[in-house]
């Protein structure tokens, strides 16, 4: 599993508002989706790709792993979008012959599934970098002063303390079932994996009693309220985050296009 | 005579699965004790907190705070509960907050105090446990050790009159340990009342003022430390041992090293200086 | 037809040469969907979501064990998806929960969950995405679990055995959620021969080489999980 | 000369976060011995038992089993691990099966023994844990000191050379640790070698054979108990106590009441009698 909450607390970025940086990394995401041309997304990707490893101090060989991940999908899903099938060879740019059917990529589909790779991957940068410099629970305090309903927030905070314990615990678990030949083979595996859960499954009932008693030893009576950090908020960032968005809607307008193949 | 903060009487519990807890059990806590409850797992000792706290309401028996009989109205149970502080054995059970901070600050928030006024209770309390760099950290990066002073903390930010900790030192090294039991003399110093379960006796022996046995869901004996451990059969019944500083001291007392009247030590100083006190000591003169 | 068998041969073997996190691979990726249909997904998920607030709300005030017991469940659902399960294609792949959690939980509740789980596995694990929040949880967080829980009780009325019941459950369910995210790209890359239909056929044929298998492991694995915990 | 049966050299570990949980770890256990491995939390212990099972892989250094050194091959592990037994400190984590007999039969499985030879296992390791009549029992409901005696049956199933304690008796109330050492020397007498970690010195001074302190992933030292223990500064810069023990009969020397040529007492029994002798014990002509 790969973790990113382990770079978080680190990231140099840690002291700047949860909110600006929100921000900055939904405005690129919204204007890379709304791109026509290739070259505005891939400027964000390497914005993001510099904010993230020069500004927040993310070492560059984890955001590049980070950003293989998406990978998989896209593959399948771009292979679909570029190929398509036909019974006869018109508008293809290259095509082969399996059967009596035409299989083959056209020029428009082509330009479509590049257009759309480097807009996921622009989006995708601008994930990372809100990941990678935004903890959780300050991500639940810009969703806070959106509206967001308290229950929502609540259960979201408690779920995020309590992922860390179930983790522990299975990480437990897996290596005392390991110790004992637990995953040999297919076979065992199987059974192991099994058993794995159907612990998890009890303990995580177990731990949420003796939570839900220590709540109410603290006088809890109905509501999760606590305090909130504060964080020094900078006019002079919104400036600059705005300028940065308008002036890649700009290039998208100017240089346009982009395509390759059309 | 020191005011009484804390009866239990004659109380009797039952699990809905038919385990019978605690069996009459009478406990007085007065202002300002330390008391260490002894007993082996499942004696009953954590269900007993559990009343103190009105988590669980008794089925016979009443608990009273500073004498007056809780009737379990829900303002009654929220003073009770803020001034009435449980400190759990795991802190992976008590801790449900992702950062220190908002752990922190639940208690005092819920006590309807204003932002200013909590983030003060707070301040003091990681002050008091010695972890004030540790405000924005998150909970799950924490050692274990961090984790149990944070849990302390918690109870602290409510400002409590007693404060009640179960099993406090299991799986604390023996330094963490001891810096434990340092902050628990410093919270006595403070005036709260002190109430800890354990199975340490030497630890029991040499902290606390006074001493419930407890066996089965019920109180076999209460006393001072020197008391209590005097009663061996007591003790060996409910599966305890006896601290080293009464065993070496009785033994000393068999071999005539020392006379039958000495009292019982408390610490291994008191013990060793007993031993060095010139009208023993004859081999000094050798 | 030799050489088209040996082409699909050659794809099944480098999807599962290429992806481990295979069950992952359902999860649309962060801007894949162009914007109007991102919208799409994101305003036809709210009314479940409100609908689920709501419900749990009801049953949560002055309870700190139910609230805390979602909150379990929730992560629980979490951490599943993130272990590995032994697939029975003798790879490994991860499981959705879905199934497990819409039988133990009940679908409404679990359409909250399901967006919690969804955007810690975006902002944690970097599966899925926020664009493309809206469009998973419907395909993960409603329509499977609406499908698993549907099934299980309707089996259930029907006298099927409880075994049966739990896996047509859960391996309906992961089918149904991959069936709809299928549709889901299909309505928003239509092919230019053949449209919505020839375009969802392709995505269906494409990933049931990964989720298959899923489907049917998971489906024997919360077998035995659900036979232990009936058992004791 | 004992054969050694297990050997780690100059063994080094990184965890994935950038600790450095081990530092060039030497250690050497012969065949038959009782090994107390102490240390604070996060000196290293557990790390280095995994690596004695092989969960984990030094990053440099090697471990050698009966002088072969490891090669991580599949039938080397599976090997290993049947032969080399984890028992770990809490057994709410270990424990994941449903019922007793499920999960004490788990390794034996494993093994790939047939149905009749792995319920022998289990019998024999349930009898030799004294829980035969648990067998049929769901495990969460088990009390704490079940469920260590069912963490132990899980390990003597496989029946292992040598068995790996760690931490075993922390949470267990005197009693049952009473027991639990009993046990232990039990396996050591059928010729098992144990290693147990452990913060309690008093334990440890009593019952090992040999003494490893760590801290901060190094072996600081290693040794008798008798030679550890005479080493005050290591021992409090690895944040132990002395035995109670071993700090008594230093202060019976300083007081005059032992020579100081007298031997270390190994239990309490050793410390009482050598006052006893008569040529010191003055008193008693009185």
């Amino acid at each position: 599993m790969i973790n990113i909450d382990q770079y978080v607390y680190a990231n140099k970025l840690l002291t700047i508002h949860p909110a600006e940086k929100s921000f900055l990394a939904m405005a690129t995401m919204v204007v890379c989706l709304i791109s026509t041309s290739i070259y505005t997304p891939i400027m964000a990707l390497t914005l993001m790709a510099g904010l993230i490893i020069f500004k927040a101090d993310i070492p560059a060989k984890f955001f590049g792993h980070l950003m293989l991940i998406p990978i998989a999908f896209l593959v399948m899903g771009e292979l679909t979008l570029a190929i398509s099938i036909s019974d006869h060879a018109e508008g293809f740019l290259y095509h082969f012959v399996v059967g009596d059917i035409l299989i083959g990529v056209t020029a428009t589909d082509l330009d479509k599934a590049v257009l759309l790779l480097s807009k996921s991957l622009g989006s995708v940068s601008c994930l990372y970098f809100l990941a990678l410099t935004t903890p959780m629970l300050e991500i639940t305090s810009v969703l806070r002063k959106l509206k967001v309903p308290a229950l929502f927030l609540e259960l979201m905070s408690l779920i995020y303390r309590l992922i860390f314990v179930l983790l522990d615990s299975a990480a437990t678990i897996r290596t005392s079932q390991s110790s004992r030949l637990g995953y040999v083979n297919w076979n065992s595996s199987f059974r192991s994996t099994s058993q794995l859960f159907y612990a998890l499954l009890i303990k995580s009932f177990q731990r949420s009693q003796a939570l839900a008693t220590a709540l109410e030893a603290r006088c809890y009576q109905g509501d999760i309220r606590v305090l909130e950090k504060e964080f020094p908020c900078s006019v002079r960032n919104y400036i600059i985050i705005s300028i940065i968005e308008v002036s890649l809607i700009l290039l998208n307008f100017y240089i346009g296009g982009g395509k390759l193949f059309g | 005579m020191v005011e009484t903060i804390l009866e239990a009487e004659d109380i009797e519990y039952t699990y809905t699965d038919g385990t019978k807890a605690l069996r009459k059990v009478n406990m007085v806590v007065r202002c300002g004790e330390k008391i260490a409850v002894l007993g082996s797992n499942g004696a009953g000792k954590s269900t007993l907190f559990l009343h103190f706290n009105a988590i669980l309401q008794p089925e016979r028996g009443c608990i009273r705070f500073h004498g007056r009989k809780l009737s379990y109205k829900k303002d009654e149970i929220m003073e009770l509960r803020r001034k009435i502080g449980i400190v759990f054995q795991d802190p992976d059970n008590q801790l449900f907050s992702a950062s220190v901070l908002q752990e922190v600050s639940f208690g005092p928030m819920n006590l309807g105090l204003s932002e200013a006024e909590v983030r003060n209770c707070v301040e003091k309390a990681l002050r008091a446990t010695e972890i004030s760099d540790l405000i924005d950290r998150p909970t799950h990066i924490l050692s274990f050790g961090q984790k149990k002073r944070v849990s302390i903390a918690d109870i602290l930010a409510m400002e409590p009159e007693v404060i009640i900790f179960d099993e406090p030192t299991a799986w604390l090294d023996p330094r963490h340990a001891r810096e434990f039991m340092q902050l628990l003399d410093e919270l006595s110093q403070q005036g709260k009342t002190i109430i800890i379960s354990t199975h340490d006796v030497d630890l029991a022996y040499s902290w606390a003022d006074r001493i419930f046995v407890m066996k089965q869901g019920q109180v076999l004996t209460d006393g001072k430390p020197e008391e209590v451990f005097c009663q061996q059969e007591v003790i060996s019944s409910a599966d305890l041992n006896r601290p080293w500083l009464v065993e070496t001291h009785d033994e000393f007392i068999r071999l005539g090293l020392l006379p039958s009247s000495t009292c019982l030590p408390r610490n291994k100083e008191e013990l060793y200086e007993s031993l060095a006190r010139p009208c023993y000591n004859v081999f000094r003169h050798f | 037809m030799k050489k088209s068998i040996l082409l699909a041969l050659v794809y099944c073997l480098s999807v599962f040469a290429l992806f481990p996190d295979n069950a992952y691979a359902m999860h649309i990726a962060e801007g894949f969907l162009p914007m109007k249909w991102a919208a799409f997904w994101w305003i036809v998920i709210l009314p479940f979501l409100m609908a689920g607030l709501r419900s749990i709300n009801k049953t949560v005030k002055d309870n700190a064990n139910l609230k805390m017991l979602l909150a379990m469940a929730g992560a629980f659902a979490f951490v599943l998806s993130a272990l590995k399960i032994p697939s029975v294609t003798g790879s490994s792949s991860h499981p959705t929960g879905v199934g497990l959690g819409a039988i133990l939980f009940g679908p409404a509740a679990m359409s909250v969950l399901g967006v919690i789980v969804l955007i810690f596995q975006a902002v944690l694990l970097a599966h899925g995405g926020l664009t493309t929040l809206g469009a998973n949880t419907f395909s993960m967080a409603i329509v499977g679990p609406f499908v698993s829980y549907g099934i299980y009780r309707g089996l259930q009325k029907l006298g099927v055995s409880r075994s049966i019941c739990v896996f047509l459950a859960t391996a309906l369910g992961d089918l149904g959620t991959y069936i709809t995210t299928s549709l889901q790209l299909a309505f928003a890359f239509p092919s230019t021969q053949g449209g919505v239909m020839a375009s969802a056929t392709k995505f269906m044929g494409i990933f049931a080489v990964t989720q298959i298998p899923l489907a049917v492991s998971e489906g024997l694995l919360t077998v035995l999980v659900f036979n232990l915990l009936t058992k004791y």
